[in-house]
């Protein structure tokens, strides 16, 4: 016993209660120091608030935790900061407008005193080269792309001697280059002897990085820390979301998800699917430049009905921008766009979204969702925008219309005039559905529609999308995780510095794909 | 004698003039007369009526308020409380006149035309100024008055006006009276309440800068460059009203004029200056003065034709 | 329905605690508390009129306060209710001036239309300036409260002034009697029909229009209903305008009721209280309504207090600040002392 | 030229160091609209506390430390029972500026405005036609750069900006937001102290009932047109010390042939006109962004 090492972090019988919402019950788990952790579990098994409660950031209803066998006070972040966790939040908890440097000083502890602004960058620039972030100190992290944004979440986690690193989802806003790099960036600190703690969803990413697994479902710990040789993806699914639900998955989603065959994609696409004219028309669209992305230049991109078209590419290639000259949210410089057989170049996105056009947006909470106001206004905004702004409404009315949606959507809720923020991102991403892919859509773009969502409701929208596919919609897919983009799409397109790179039918080659982005790769460095 | 006299001002208290002057005078009258008394500030035109009515209901024996504003809500109400006396004090007489009301007068813009003549004979730059609070008839007809006044003696002296905006912000004074006496202005007459503090405090940051303002209580303020004031001594007026009021042979429905000479609006010398203000101002005072004598007969005898103008 | 009797019944709570510790004060220095209270409560809603008189306030609060509710919604904090009031006003005024002599049921409309495009031009440039060019409408739209005082001084004393008497009135001409809307006690069947239009107009807008969710969804996150293909210019505009011509529409309820004229520097807080009750109601017309009648009763009993209670006027601003102070807090103590008494057990 | 920065110094000052109260409060993400009632209370203080004390030093400490008092006060009403800020300021303006008059009222018995025999050290003829001016002025440029060194050049300034910005990022590196709130709002009640303490007894020695005549609500937007940068805000007070001379001066050389009333909105008009232009500059700075937010507190 006694010559056994200390537990890095070890949680004893931890509860954690939100006024009636139990996140954790009597959760016991310990993890050995200087190995990869994994823990998993569906959207609201309890992950990010066990990971809250290690870093003391949420008090918990009943229970200890020690590090390295020292029990430490619970609720204080100071506490568990001077113990020695950190964790890097899912969707980052950095002040926009900081710049580089300022985000590494304000989270240290230790010696302040005053700074100057090159003594600062002077100061933080080994400590983020160390590990490999290569960035501007003097940039504002609203203005940096998320991979680096990342990067400096978890240098400013390590500003001090972290010996526990917990990571929240870090993979969710990744492309695969960046999860690669998370992966080594990872597995060297593990050399350095800290310990870590990866929250993930992909079955696929916990076989190849982690050395022991954990799985939590409806906030108790259903296994682990497994050894990771011990277990198989089959079996994590199923401990993931339970026996019963795994019966319901059918062979290809439960591959596809599992990540257990190659993903080349064989058998996904179905260019013969595509029929009739197209749906989308661009020729020779660019864009005026602006602070939002990297314009267009030429694109000549078409889609027919029936068709899914995946748009590869290492992120900040203009995918963004597609999406915003498409939705008539972006200034065009030159060309046009056809929709459905009407030319809409210079038309409002309202004309647009009347002929068919419909939005799943990068950033659910932010372009796809008001958070703060219910639910029931979120979901009709597209049918109010129809008609005219004095147009009466009945709200019992429209929120039995919702219901209804939601419902057949199997939203997750209580009641309809609950606010938006309160669903979990799986649930959230539903309700955009069911307000985006409705009987009328024509085009349904789905930016990132499966990001920081758990297995189940991935599949979920995935079918979501097939089905509007076989309805003859025409879907344009743009996603960062390529084995999605081979797995459901009929065509991708990949994109290089707002240009087409490209275009690959099923089966997809992902040598030639990844050349085409790595191309893209390194033209954007030079 | 018992019953409630109210005083309804309609600028704030605190100006050391005016409204300072009439609340100690009708404390003062409540200790000597043994009624009980009120002091409410109104300061917004839409609340007048109200507070009248509440005063009446509440069966006060006199109201006394201020200013033309209040002549519609008097108009308006007194004739509903027939047992109230009610007395305006700088007022138009009523036309019908109503017998349970006493307006009164006050040529008050007479006693600024006199500022004006003493102004231009002390000014040695030939530049003056008036600083008011806010731009309404009233001071209007003040600034006119005292344009005419200096320029009688010195048709072409500049006479500048400027208006703080408030009569309850003596640093914006202060500012405005700096710029003026920095571009060579060397008399200003004020009409600010509060605001004079402020005027004042300017006048007092070098010497030979002069400045007149309006009630006794001032003079302390600028023992050195507060000159004169044109004084209008509200205070002895409603006593002297209220007095009346108060006792049996009132008569209502009259209107009263009051003019120089009356005792209560004067142009006065201030007797601190006279003391401590600079030797050689206080021998150019004394000829300016001379000055201001004729002018004033020459008003009381009519001679002389102050126009009351109520627009710039 | 429970959540919102906790709502009204928590903030009874904290006014009534800043009733006391104003008591305290007041007795420290000198005045008797007991007395206070008394008037505050008496002279609000106990003697006689006193309803009348709460009204008489709360009315033409009421219909500044939606208006006020309709910009906050849209995510605009459109502070400029006070100039929109005066603008109106005056422009009610100026349109009294030119359409003398005409048949009243003409007339009065006339007016009305006026006053609200008044206050909707007032809180125009402003809006044009946000939705344009992104300016601070914090900054413009105070501003735009200072330079319509200016604007009211210089037109009661220039081009509207009363020129009767020796012309020193720093106030316009009184309207005809044939197009007053009240009389000076300032409750009518008119100006409660006005005000209940407005409340019911505004309810339906807000709740039963696919402007008021719109509107809402935008004040909360415009980038969401931008990806909608709203044009957010289109809902900001018109919350402005909105806001506007209601504040106008309160300017001219005061002109051609109870004032019958305007005057210099007239209900310079009317603008400030609006904002308080609209935020006080959390925004909801219905709320609204309750918050204005309120502070309508203590508009109406800060008249009183000096007469009754001979409390000074700076008293009365202390109680009201006080109120103000209190009023929006919560504490999780009182809910559940409240929600304990509010069980049937 | 001296005369005319001494006149802009001289009202700008005590607007610069209630702008500096309403930046630190905004950096730490409160609305603060009680600068209004938070200056009164200093400059009354200031004046009633040499009457009674007949030390300047004296007066000032009083009038920091119930400035400061008043600052936990809203800070408690806020933060502990999640009042709404804007109404929460908008009271304590209220109480600022009732509670002064009923002071001096029950203190001297009287509703008069009160005099001090003297005010803050001027700083003396050795700076020749600057002599005039208060040693408040002159610290003035002292406290701004003091204010930017710690809300820009300090750890704890940048803890502050992420507690206004992102309390949950504010929270994760073991910050409290709520305590930083409270810090900066007494640090905001001090300075608002000085300010009117400096409008009072700079170049006055003079209280009067409402003599801030909303120079609190000028700083707040001041605060709002810098961009809560303290640098920034107090270009922008001085900007408004600027047009404000300039507003006099329009006066006197015009107010023959303009209305005055019209002149005086010059000011403003030049205010608007100087948000829009730093706005078009800035590509347009978003209040309403965190007015929304303020809202779902
Ligand atoms: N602050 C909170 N208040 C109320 N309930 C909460 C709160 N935080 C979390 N919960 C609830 O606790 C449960 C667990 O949430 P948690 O965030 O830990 O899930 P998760 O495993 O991280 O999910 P995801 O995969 O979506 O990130 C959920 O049911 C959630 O609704
Ligand atoms: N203030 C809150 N009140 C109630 N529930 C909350 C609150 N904050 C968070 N939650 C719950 O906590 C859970 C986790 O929150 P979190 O922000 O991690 O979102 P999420 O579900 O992980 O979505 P995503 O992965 O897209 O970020 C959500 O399910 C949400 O219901
Ligand atoms: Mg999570
Ligand atoms: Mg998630």
């Amino acid at each position: 016993m006694s010559n056994l090492p200390k537990p890095a972090l070890e949680c004893r019988d931890v509860t954690v209660k939100f006024g009636d919402v139990t996140a954790l019950s009597d959760v016991a788990v310990s993890f050995v120091p200087g190995q990869i952790h994994a823990v998993v579990g569906q959207n609201g098994a309890g992950k990010t608030t066990f990971a809250r409660v290690a870093a003391g950031l949420v008090q918990p209803t009943a229970g200890a935790v020690d590090v390295m066998g020292q029990e430490i006070r619970t609720g204080q972040v100071s506490q568990s900061r001077a113990a020695g966790v950190e964790l890097v939040h899912q969707s980052f908890a950095l002040p926009p407008s900081f710049t580089v440097a300022e985000t590494m000083e304000f989270g240290a502890t230790g010696k302040g005193g005053i700074y100057s602004r090159k003594g600062l960058a002077e100061k933080w620039r080994t400590h983020l080269a160390g590990l490999d972030v290569h960035v501007d100190l003097n940039r504002r992290i609203r203005d940096l792309p998320i991979e680096t944004q990342q990067g400096i979440e978890i240098a400013r986690a390590l500003v001090m001697d972290a010996r526990v690193l917990i990571l929240d989802e870090p993979t969710a806003v990744l492309s695969p280059s960046g999860i690669d790099m998370l992966f080594a960036r990872v597995r060297r600190l593990k050399e350095r002897g800290v310990t870590v703690i990866l929250i993930l969803h992909k079955i696929r990413e916990v076989l190849g990085i982690a050395d022991t697994v954990t799985v939590l479902r409806g906030g108790r710990k259903v296994e682990g820390p497994l050894p990771i040789a011990e277990v198989s993806a089959e079996r994590l699914a199923n401990l993931i979301v339970g026996d019963a639900i795994a019966k319901t998955l059918d062979r290809h989603e439960r591959d596809a998800l599992v990540g257990s065959k190659s993903p080349a994609g064989e058998g996904a696409g179905h260019p013969e699917n595509a029929r009739g004219p197209s749906v989308l028309s661009m020729k020779a669209v660019s864009t005026r430049p602006d602070s939002e992305g990297i314009a267009l230049d030429g694109i000549d991109l078409d889609i027919r009905p029936g068709e899914i078209v995946g748009i590869a590419g290492v992120e900040g290639n203009g995918q963004k921008t597609l999406v915003r000259a498409i939705s008539a949210l972006a200034d065009l410089a030159g060309g046009s766009i056809v929709l459905a057989g009407r030319d809409v170049t210079g038309k409002p996105l309202a004309a647009r979204r009347a002929i068919g056009l419909r939005i799943i947006p990068f950033e659910r909470n932010v372009e796809g969702l008001s958070l703060t106001s219910s639910l029931w206004q979120n979901w009709s905004a597209r049918e109010l925008l129809q008609g005219s702004l004095l147009k009466v409404i009945r709200p019992s009315a429209v929120r039995e219309t919702c219901d209804r949606s939601l419902r057949e959507w199997s939203v997750h809720y209580h009641n309809s005039a609950q606010k938006a923020g309160s669903l979990s991102g799986g649930n959230a991403q539903k309700v955009i559905l069911a307000r985006e892919v409705d009987r009328d859509a024509r085009l349904i773009i789905a930016a990132q529609p499966t990001r920081g969502l758990d297995i189940g409701a991935t599949a979920f929208v995935w079918q979501a999308l097939r089905q509007a596919r076989d309805r003859g919609a025409a879907i344009l897919l743009i996603s960062s995780d390529l084995d999605e983009l081979f797995d459901i799409s009929d065509r991708v397109v990949v994109m290089l510095s707002g240009r087409v790179n490209g275009e690959f039918r099923a089966p997809f080659d992902i040598a030639s794909v990844g050349a085409a982005m790595t191309d893209a790769a390194a033209r954007v460095s030079a | 004698s018992g019953g409630l006299v109210a005083l309804v001002h309609t600028q704030a208290a605190g100006d050391n003039g005016p409204v300072d002057q009439m609340i100690a005078k009708l404390k003062q009258l409540s200790e000597e007369k043994g009624f009980e008394y009120r002091a409410v500030y109104a300061q917004d035109p839409a609340t007048y009526e109200t507070i009248y009515r509440t005063l009446g209901d509440a069966g006060a024996a006199i109201i006394i308020s201020t200013f033309n504003e209040v002549a519609e809500p008097f108009k308006a109400l007194a004739p509903s409380y027939p047992g109230t006396k009610w007395i305006q004090l700088f007022a138009d007489p009523f036309e019908p006149a109503i017998p349970n009301v006493v307006t009164v007068s006050y040529d008050y813009y007479l006693g600024c035309y006199l500022s004006g003549v003493f102004a231009a004979k002390m000014t040695t730059t030939g530049k003056t100024g008036f600083i008011g609070g806010v731009s309404i008839p009233p001071l209007n007809a003040d600034f006119n008055a005292f344009k005419a006044g200096v320029h009688s003696i010195k048709p072409d002296a500049s006479v500048i006006a400027a208006f703080a905006g408030s009569f309850q912000d003596p640093a914006k004074g202060q500012e405005i009276a700096t710029q003026m006496y920095n571009d060579g202005i060397d008399y200003i007459q004020t009409d600010a309440a509060a605001t004079d503090g402020g005027i004042i405090a300017a006048a007092n940051e070098k010497e030979g800068r002069m400045v007149s303002c309006l009630a006794p209580g001032q003079y302390a303020l600028g023992p050195k460059s507060l000159i004169s004031i044109v004084g209008l001594d509200f205070g002895v007026s409603l006593y002297n009203e209220a007095t009346k009021a108060v006792g049996p042979e009132w008569k209502g429905g009259t209107h009263e004029h009051t003019g120089l000479g009356t005792g209560v609006i004067d142009f006065i010398p201030s007797p601190v200056f006279a003391e401590q203000g600079p030797a050689e101002l206080n021998a150019r005072a004394k000829e300016a003065l001379v000055e201001v004598e004729k002018a004033r007969a020459g008003i009381l005898d009519g001679s002389i034709k102050v126009p009351f103008n109520t627009t710039l | 329905m429970k959540d919102s009797f906790i709502t009204v019944a928590r903030s009874l709570i904290f006014v009534a605690f800043a009733l006391i510790l104003c008591s305290l004060v007041f007795q420290f220095a000198g005045y008797n508390a007991g007395a206070m209270l008394w008037a505050v409560v008496d002279g609000a809603f106990l003697r006689s009129g006193a309803i009348e008189q709460s009204l008489r306030w709360a009315l033409p609060l009421f219909v500044t306060a939606v208006g006020v509710g309709i910009s906050f919604r849209a995510g605009f904090f459109n502070i400029g209710a006070q100039g929109q009031f005066y603008v109106g006003a005056i422009c009610a005024a100026f349109a009294a001036e030119a359409f003398k002599g005409g048949p009243a049921f003409l007339v009065i409309p006339a007016l009305i239309i006026a006053g609200m495009l008044g206050g909707a031009l007032w809180a125009l440039w402003p809006g044009l300036l946000r939705l344009r060019s992104g300016t601070d409408e914090v900054i413009t739209t105070l501003m735009g409260n200072f330079m319509a005082g200016l604007l009211l001084v210089y037109v009661t004393s220039g081009p509207l002034k009363d020129p009767s008497g020796s012309g020193q009135q720093a106030s316009s001409r009184p309207l005809d009697a044939a197009y007053r809307i009240s009389d000076s006690l300032g409750l009518s069947p008119t100006i409660i029909a006005i005000a209940a239009a407005v409340g019911i107009l505004m309810w339906l807008l807000v709740n039963r229009t696919a402007f008021g969710v719109l509107a809402s969804l935008a004040g909360r996150n415009g980038t969401m209903v931008e990806w909608q293909g709203a044009r957010l210019w289109k809902l900001g505009l018109s919350s402005f305008i909105i806001s506007g011509a209601l504040a106008g529409l309160a300017g001219t309820i005061e002109f051609m009721g109870p004032n019958g004229r305007i005057a210099s520097g007239f209900l310079p807080a009317h603008g400030f209280t609006a904002i308080l009750i609209a935020l006080v109601a959390n925004l909801s017309v219905v709320g609204t309504a309750a918050a204005a009648v309120f502070f309508g009763g203590l508009a109406s009993a800060a008249l009183y207090l000096p007469i009754m209670a001979g409390l000074p006027a700076a008293a009365i601003d202390i109680i009201n600040a006080a109120i103000a102070l209190f009023i929006t807090a919560r504490s999780k103590f009182v809910d559940k002392v409240l929600r304990l008494g509010g069980r049937p057990s | 030229m001296n005369e005319i920065i001494i006149a802009i110094l001289r009202s700008g000052t005590p607007l610069i160091y209630v702008t500096l109260a309403g930046v630190i409060a905004q950096r730490a993400g409160v609305w603060n609209l009680g600068l209004e009632g938070l200056m009164i209370i200093g400059a009354c203080a200031t004046i009633v506390g040499i009457i009674l004390t007949n030390s300047i030093l004296a007066a000032m400490l009083i009038a920091i430390l119930i400035c400061v008092l008043a600052s936990v006060l809203l800070w408690f009403v806020i933060d502990r029972l999640k009042a709404n800020p804007i109404i929460a300021g908008l009271g304590l303006t209220g109480l600022g500026v009732g509670g002064t008059a009923l002071a001096v009222q029950s203190i001297f018995g009287s509703q008069a405005s009160v005099t001090a025999p003297f005010g803050i050290p001027k700083l003396g003829p050795t700076f020749g036609a600057y002599g005039v001016l208060s040693i408040a002025v002159a610290a003035m440029p002292f406290v701004v750069f003091g204010m930017w060194v710690l809300l820009r050049r300090t750890r704890f300034g940048l803890r502050l900006a992420a507690c206004g910005e992102h309390p949950f990022a504010a929270r994760s590196v073991g910050a409290n937001p709520s305590r930083m709130r409270l810090v900066a709002l007494a640090i905001g009640g001090a300075l608002c102290a000085i300010g009117g303490a400096e409008l009072a007894a700079g170049s006055l020695q003079f209280f009067a009932q409402g003599m801030t005549a909303g120079r609190g609500f000028m700083a707040f937007a001041a605060v709002i047109f810098g961009a809560s940068h303290p640098v920034g805000a107090t270009f922008a007070a001085l900007f408004f010390a600027v047009v404000g001379a300039l507003g006099i001066r329009a006066q006197l050389m015009f107010g023959d042939k303009i209305p005055h009333d019209l002149l005086q909105a010059l000011p403003y008009l030049a205010t608007v006109f100087g948000v829009w232009l730093s706005g078009k500059l800035r590509g347009g700075a978003k209040a309403a962004s965190s007015f929304a937010e303020l809202r779902d507190q």
